[in-house]
C-alpha cells in the first residue's frame, strides 16, 4: 500500500510499467491538460481499444472527448481533419496497421498537405496512431509493417518508440506537434517493461533526434521501433564474437537525424540497417542511402540492411523466419569485410 | 415549406408566368416502395408462415444448426488448447451462417468474412481447411475453386466488390452463377460497403448482399455504427430492394435469401439483406464482452436461440423425438471429433512456400532471399545435432 | 413469399408452438418516412408556392445569378488568354452554387468542390482569389479561416467528411456553426460520400450536404452511376432527410437549404438535398462534350435556365424593367472586368515557398533543399545576365 | 494514300506515332486477341478516357468490354479482382495518379496478396494503369508520382515505359501476366513521338528486364519513366563537359533488373539515380542501397540521387523548379568526386 501512496505523488518511485501503460498515460495526460484533445477510433470508448491503450479514458473523459467512431478509417481520419480544421487535436487510433489503409486517401491527399496547400494559414495538429509490425502470432493484415508508404509521403512525421520513456515522450510530443504524426507502436513491445517513474514522467525532446542506445566501436546498428531491442540483444551476442556494436534507435524516421547517425557511422566505419518491413523500398534503402552520401570515404564496407524478405507477412507458423532475429544480424556483421581493415579493434 | 410533407401545385397560367417544359431526367426513374423492407423482420418460425414450410428442408437446417453450434464450441475449446490462434464464434448466429450456404447451388460462390467458417463448413469444406486462417499455418486454408468459396475476408467490406465482379464475369460470360457476400453490421459502415452495393445496383449483377446485424463491431454497439431505420434500409438508395429477416429463424432466412438467390438467377440484380442476429459469446476468445454489455441483453437473446426455435417447430409436427435428437447430436459429435482429431495433427509447414507464391514466376531477388534462409534453417539444424 | 408486400402474422399458439418475445433492438428504430423525398423536384417558381416568396430574396438572388452567369463567361475566357490552366464551368448551375452561399451565416463554413467557385465567390471570396488553385500560382488561393470556406477540394468527396468534423467539433464547442458541403453526383458513388454521411448522422452533426446532380460525372451519365429512385433517396439509409429539389430553381433551392440549415442549427442533424440541374458548358474547358451527349438534351435544359426562370417571376412581379436589367447587367460587368484586371496581372511567386509551408518548422533536410534550390536560382540569374 | 496503303500491312512501314497511340494500340490488340481482357475505369468509354487512350474501343468490342464505371475506385479495383478471380483479365484505369488512392486498401491487401493467400490457387492477371508524374501543369492532385507506395508492397510488379515502343509491349506484357501490374504511363510523354512500325509492333521481353539506351565510360545515369529523356539530353550536354554517360532505362522497378544495372555501374564506376518522386523515401534510396551493396569496390563515389525534393508536388507555375532537369543532372555528376581518380577517360 505505502508504494501505490508514493507512487501517486510527482517524484514517486520508479517502478517497473510496460509501454502501454505509458502510452495509456500519455493519453491522459495529454486530455488532462488540453481541452482540445480528443481520441477517437474504433472500440477506443468502453472496451478501450483493442490493446487497452485507452481503457478508462472514456470514462474519465467522457464520450465526447474519447469516442466510439462508426467503423471507417477514411470517414475517422477525415472527420478527425475537419475537427483539426476547427482547432482540435484529435487523436486518432486505427486499430491494426492494415487497417489504415481505408483512410490512405484522406492521408495523402488531405493530412499531409493541407499546410502546404494553404501557405501556411490551416494546419492539421493530428496524430495518428498505428499498432505495427509482426511477432504477435496474429492473422494475415494484422502484422503489416507500413512505414514505407508514411515516409514517402512529405508532410507527415513519421516515429516509432522502442522504450517504454520513449512511448511516453514521443506520444506526448507528437500530440503538441502542430503537424500530423504518424505514431507507430511496435505492438510486441506493448507488453515489453522498462523502470518508469510514471509520476514524474521525462519529456523527450521535440520529435527527430535520434539516440545512441549503446555505445561501441566496431559498427552501427541504425534501427528503430521493434527492432531496438533485437539490436541490443544481437549487440550482446556480437561481444563473443569480438565486435562492439553501436546501436543507434533512430526515434523518428521523418525528420531523419542524419547529424546523430552520421557522427555514429563516422565513428565506426561499418553499419547495418535494421528492420522488420520489407527491405526493397523499405525505409532501409533511403538509410542507406543518405548514409553513403554523407559517409562515403568513412565506410570500411557497404551499408547493408537486415530486413523482412520481400513477401508478404507470413502466417503466424512461419513468421519467425521473416523477422530480423539475432543471428541474421550477426550474419550481416560478418559480410562488413572485416579481412580488409581488421575491424576488430 | 413544402418539401416535407406534400407538394407544391404548378400553376400553368400563374399570373403570366409561363411554367417551364421538365427537362429530361426530371423524375426518379424507379418507384420506391418496392424496395423499402417491411418495418418488421420476416419470420417464419413461430407465424401462420410456417404451415408452408417444408418438412424436410426444416429437418435439413435442424441438423446443419445442431453440428454448427457444436462446430463453434469445438473451435472455441481448441483456442483454450493452443491449436487455434483466435477464434470468432457464431453462436447464436447458427441460422444465418447455415442459411447462407443452403440457399447456394454448386456453381455458386460465397464471399465469407472472417466470422463465416461456419457457412464455409455447412457448404461442404472441411473444417481443419476452414480454419487454417486461425490455425496459423497459411492465409487461406483451402482452394477457393474447389468449393468456390472465396478466402475469408478479414479486411470488412473488402469482399463486397469481389463478390460483385465475380458475379458481374459470370453474367458476362453467360454463366449462371450467383454471388452470395457476408458482411457484419460494422463492415456497412465502410465505403467499400456503399461502392460494391452501387456498382451491383448499375450492373444488375446477380449478387446477394448478406448483412448479418448481430448487434455489435467488437464493442460498438448499433446505435453508435448507424441513425438509419434499418440496415436494410440502405438498399433503396441504390436501387435495389432491402430486406429484414429474423436471422434467427432459419426457416425464415433461407426463404428471403432464396428469393434473393432466385431474383439474382434471373436477371433482376442484386438484394440486400439484413439478418438481425445476435453474437451470443464475445467477439472472438480473446475479448471481454463484459466490458460493453449486460448479460441482461445476453439472456434476452437465448430466448430466441435458433435451435430452440427450429426444435419447437419440429417437436410440434412431431417430427422430433428424443431419439432424432440424439440422433442428430451424435452427428455432431463425430463432426466435432473429426474436427478435434484434425487440428491435433500438426500442420506441414514448409518455410520455402514464403517465396514460392509471391509472383507467378519467382524473382531473382525472391531466389535469393529463398537461399538465404535455407541456409540459415541448414545451419539451424546443424547446431542443434 | 410475403417478404415485400405484406407482413406474416404471428400465432400466438399455433400447433402448440410458443411465440418467443422479440428480443431487443427488433424493430427499426426511426420511421422512414419523413426521411423519403417527394417523387418530384421540388419547385417554387412557375408554381403557386412562389406566392409566398420575399420579393427582396428573389431580387438578391437575381443579382447573383447574373453575375455569376457573368464570372463564368469570364472565367472561360481567361482560360483562352492562358490566365487560367483550366475552368470548370456552372454555367446553368449558378442557382444551386448562389443559393448554398447565400442561405449561410458569416460564422457558418461552406465546404466547396473543384467546381464551386462561383459558390464561394457569392459567399464573398475576392474571385481572383478562389481562382488561384485553376490559375496555378498556389493550391488555395486563400485563408480558408477568413471566409469560412475550406480549400476547393478536387479529390471527390473527400472534403464531406472534414465539413462533418469541423461541424461536430463546433458542436462539442457550444458554437452555433453550421457546415454546408457540396458534391457532383458523381461523387455520391465514393466511399467518402457514404461514410461521412453515416457519422453526420449517427453524431447528428449540423451539416448539410448539397449534391447538385448536374446529369454527368465527365463524360458518365447519371444512369451508369446509379441505379437509385433518386439521390435524395439514399438519405434513408442513414437515418436523415433527403430532399430533391429544382436546382435551376434559386428559390427552390434556397428555401430547401434555408430549412436544412435551420433543423441543423436547432441540433435536429443534417440533411441530404439533390438538386436537379444541368452543366451546360463541358465538363471543363479542356473537355469535348460532344463525344457523350446530344444538342437536343442540352437545349431541353435551355429552356429551364435558371436565370430566365427568375426573370420570368420578377417581370410578373414588376420588379424588373429594361432599366434595372441593365443595372444588373452593368454591375456583373464591372465584376467581370475587376476580375480580368486582377488576373491579368502576374502572381508573384517566390519558389522558397515551396519549402516553407511543408511543416510548422523547417526540418534541416529541407533548409539543404531550399539552399540547393535558392543557389540554382542565383546561378541561373547569373547567366542571364 | 500508298503510305496508308502499305502501313496497313504487316510489315508496313515505321512511322511517327505517339505513346499515347501506342497505348491505344495495346490495349486494342489486346482485346482483340483475348476475350478475357476488360477495359474500366472512369469515362473510358464514349470519352476515350481523359487523356483518349481508350479512343474507339467501347465503340470497337462493346460497353460490356470496355466500361464506364461508377465513380469509385475502390470499386473498380475491388469489381475488378472479383472479375480476375472468375478468369477475366481487367485492365484497369486509374485517371490520375492521385485519384488511385481510394483503391489503397485493396490494392495493398488483396491484389497484392491473393495469389499468396491462396498458396498460389488464385492468381489475379490485373493490369492497373496509372498516369503518373508531373510537367503538365496540372493542378493539384494531377501530378504525383507514387512508385514508392507499389514498390514497397511484394506481390506487384511495378512497370513504366519512356519510349513508344516499349509503351506497346511493356503494355502488352503486363496484360499477359498472370500477375498484378501497376503500370505507370508518364503524363508528359503521352505526346511524345518516336517512329514506329504500329503494324509490326516490336514486343520486349517479359516484364523486368533493363536496358541501356546510350552507352558511355564515366558515369551511369539510372532512371525510368519520364526522366529516360531528360537524362538522355543531360547525357548529350555532358558531352561538352568531358563526360561521356551511360543511361541505363530501368523500364520495370519490380522484378529490378540488378544484373544489367550493376553491370554499368561496375563498368563505370560512378552512378546517379534520377527520379521525379520525392528523394527522401523514393525508389532511388533503394537502388542506390543495392547497387552500393553488390558494387561497393567498383564505386570511386557514392551513388548520388537527382529526385523532387521532398515537398507536396508544387502548383503548376512552380514546378519546373521541383523537376529534375538537364542542370540538376550534371551538378550531381559533377559531384561524383572526379579530382580523386580522373573520371574522365
Ligand atoms: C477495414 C477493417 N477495419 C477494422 C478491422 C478490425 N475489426 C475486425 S472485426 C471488427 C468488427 C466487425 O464488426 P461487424 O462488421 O459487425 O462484424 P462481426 O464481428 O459482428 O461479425 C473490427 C473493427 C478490420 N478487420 N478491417
Ligand atoms: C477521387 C477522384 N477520382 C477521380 C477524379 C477525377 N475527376 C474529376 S471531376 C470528375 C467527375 C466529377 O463528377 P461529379 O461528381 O458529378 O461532379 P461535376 O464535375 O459534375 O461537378 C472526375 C472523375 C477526382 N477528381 N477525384
Ligand atoms: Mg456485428
Ligand atoms: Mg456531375
Amino acid at each position: 500500500m505505502s508504494t501505490a501512496v508514493e507512487s501517486s505523488r510527482p517524484g514517486g518511485r520508479t517502478k517497473p510499467a510496460t509501454m502501454a501503460q505509458a502510452l495509456q498515460r500519455a493519453l491522459r495526460d495529454a486530455l488532462a491538460e488540453d481541452p482540445a484533445v480528443h481520441v477517437m477510433g474504433e472500440d477506443v470508448g468502453a472496451l478501450g481499444g483493442v490493446f487497452r491503450i485507452t481503457d478508462g479514458l472514456a470514462k474519465e473523459f467522457g464520450e465526447d472527448r474519447v469516442t466510439d467512431t462508426p467503423l471507417a478509417e477514411a470517414g475517422i481520419l477525415g472527420t478527425a481533419v475537419g475537427m483539426a480544421m476547427y482547432g482540435l487535436r484529435p487523436v486518432v487510433e486505427m486499430q491494426f496497421d492494415a487497417f489504415a489503409y481505408p483512410a490512405f486517401e484522406q492521408l495523402i491527399s488531405h493530412v499531409a498537405k493541407m499546410r502546404n496547400r494553404t501557405k501556411g494559414a490551416m494546419s492539421l495538429p493530428l496524430t495518428i496512431r498505428v499498432p505495427y509490425g509482426g511477432g504477435i502470432g496474429g492473422v494475415e493484415h494484422h502484422s503489416d509493417s507500413s512505414e514505407a508508404y508514411y515516409i514517402a509521403t512529405p508532410g507527415l512525421h513519421v516515429v516509432a518508440p522502442a522504450t517504454v520513456e520513449d512511448a511516453y515522450g514521443l506520444l506526448r510530443a507528437a500530440i503538441a506537434s502542430d503537424d500530423p504524426v504518424i505514431f507507430l507502436e511496435p505492438k510486441r513491445l506493448y507488453w515489453s517493461k522498462d523502470s518508469w517513474n510514471p509520476e514524474a514522467p521525462t519529456s523527450v525532446e521535440p520529435i527527430g533526434r535520434a539516440v545512441v542506445r549503446r555505445r561501441g566501436r566496431s559498427a552501427t546498428l541504425l534501427t528503430y521501433g521493434p527492432s531496438v531491442p533485437v539490436c541490443m540483444e544481437a549487440a550482446e551476442a556480437a561481444q563473443a564474437e569480438g565486435w562492439d556494436l553501436e546501436v543507434v534507435d533512430l526515434r523518428s524516421l521523418v525528420p531523419f537525424d542524419d547529424e546523430t547517425v552520421c557522427a555514429s557511422v563516422r565513428r565506426t566505419g561499418r553499419a547495418v540497417v535494421v528492420h522488420e518491413s520489407s527491405g526493397f523500398g523499405g525505409p532501409g534503402g533511403e538509410i542507406a542511402a543518405r548514409v553513403t552520401e554523407r559517409c562515403f570515404h568513412h565506410l570500411e564496407a557497404p551499408v547493408l540492411r537486415v530486413a523482412g524478405f520481400d513477401i508478404p507477412y507470413p502466417p503466424p507458423m512461419l513468421e519467425r523466419h521473416h523477422l530480423p532475429g539475432v543471428d541474421r544480424i550477426l550474419d550481416a556483421v560478418a559480410r562488413l569485410q572485416w579481412e580488409s581493415d581488421g575491424g576488430m579493434n | 415549406m413544402s418539401t416535407r410533407t406534400g407538394r407544391s401545385t404548378p400553376v400553368m397560367e400563374q399570373r403570366g408566368v409561363h411554367r417551364p417544359t421538365p427537362p429530361p431526367a426530371w423524375k426518379p426513374r424507379t418507384d420506391p416502395a418496392p424496395l423499402l423492407p417491411d418495418p418488421e423482420p420476416y419470420r417464419v418460425l413461430g407465424t401462420s408462415a410456417v404451415a408452408e414450410a417444408d418438412s424436410a428442408l426444416l429437418l435439413k437446417l435442424y441438423g446443419e444448426l445442431v453440428r454448427g453450434r457444436r462446430y463453434n464450441a469445438q473451435a472455441t475449446a481448441l483456442t483454450k488448447q493452443g491449436r487455434l490462434a483466435v477464434y470468432p464464434s457464431t453462436t447464436g448466429q447458427e441460422a444465418a451462417e447455415v442459411a447462407a450456404a443452403l440457399v447456394l447451388e454448386d456453381r455458386d460462390w460465397l464471399f465469407p468474412s472472417y466470422r463465416d467458417t461456419l457457412a464455409a463448413v455447412a457448404r461442404g469444406l472441411d473444417p481443419v481447411q476452414a480454419l487454417g486462417l486461425l490455425r496459423g499455418d497459411w492465409h487461406t486454408g483451402y482452394d477457393p475453386y474447389e468449393h468456390r468459396i472465396a478466402p475469408l475476408s478479414t479486411p470488412l467490406a473488402t469482399q463486397l466488390p469481389h463478390a460483385v465482379g465475380l458475379a458481374h464475369a459470370a453474367r458476362l460470360k453467360g454463366d449462371d452463377v450467383v454471388a452470395l457476400a457476408m458482411v457484419g453490421d460494422g463492415g456497412t459502415s465502410e465505403g467499400d460497403f456503399h461502392e460494391a452495393l452501387n456498382f451491383a445496383a448499375v450492373w444488375k449483377a446477380p449478387v446477394v448482399f448478406l448483412v448479418q446485424n448481430n448487434g455489435f463491431a467488437i464493442s460498438v454497439p448499433l446505435a453508435k455504427q448507424t441513425a438509419a431505420p434499418s440496415l436494410a434500409h440502405k438498399a433503396v438508395g441504390y436501387g435495389m430492394p432491402g430486406r429484414l429477416v429474423d436471422g434467427n429463424d432459419a426457416a425464415a432466412v433461407h426463404e428471403v435469401l432464396s428469393e434473393a438467390v432466385r431474383r439474382a438467377r434471373a436477371g433482376q440484380g442484386p438484394t440486400l439483406v439484413e439478418a438481425v442476429t445476435y453474437r451470443m459469446d464475445a467477439h472472438t476468445n480473446a475479448d471481454d464482452a463484459t466490458r460493453y454489455r449486460s448479460d441482461a441483453e445476453v439472456e434476452a437473446w437465448r430466448a430466441h436461440d435458433p435451435i430452440a426455435l427450429m426444435e419447437r417447430e419440429l417437436t410440434g409436427r412431431g417430427l422430433l423425438d428424443e431419439e432424432r435428437i440424439q440422433a442428430v447430436r451424435d452427428d455432431a459429435e463425430e463432426f466435432a471429433a473429426a474436427l478435434r482429431a484434425g487440428m491435433n495433427a500438426d500442420p506441414v509447414l514448409d518455410p520455402m512456400d514464403l517465396f514460392t507464391h509471391v509472383y507467378a514466376e519467382q524473382t531473382s531477388q525472391l531466389r535469393d532471399q529463398a537461399e538465404q534462409l535455407r541456409a540459415e534453417l541448414a545451419a539451424e539444424q546443424e547446431q542443434e545435432r
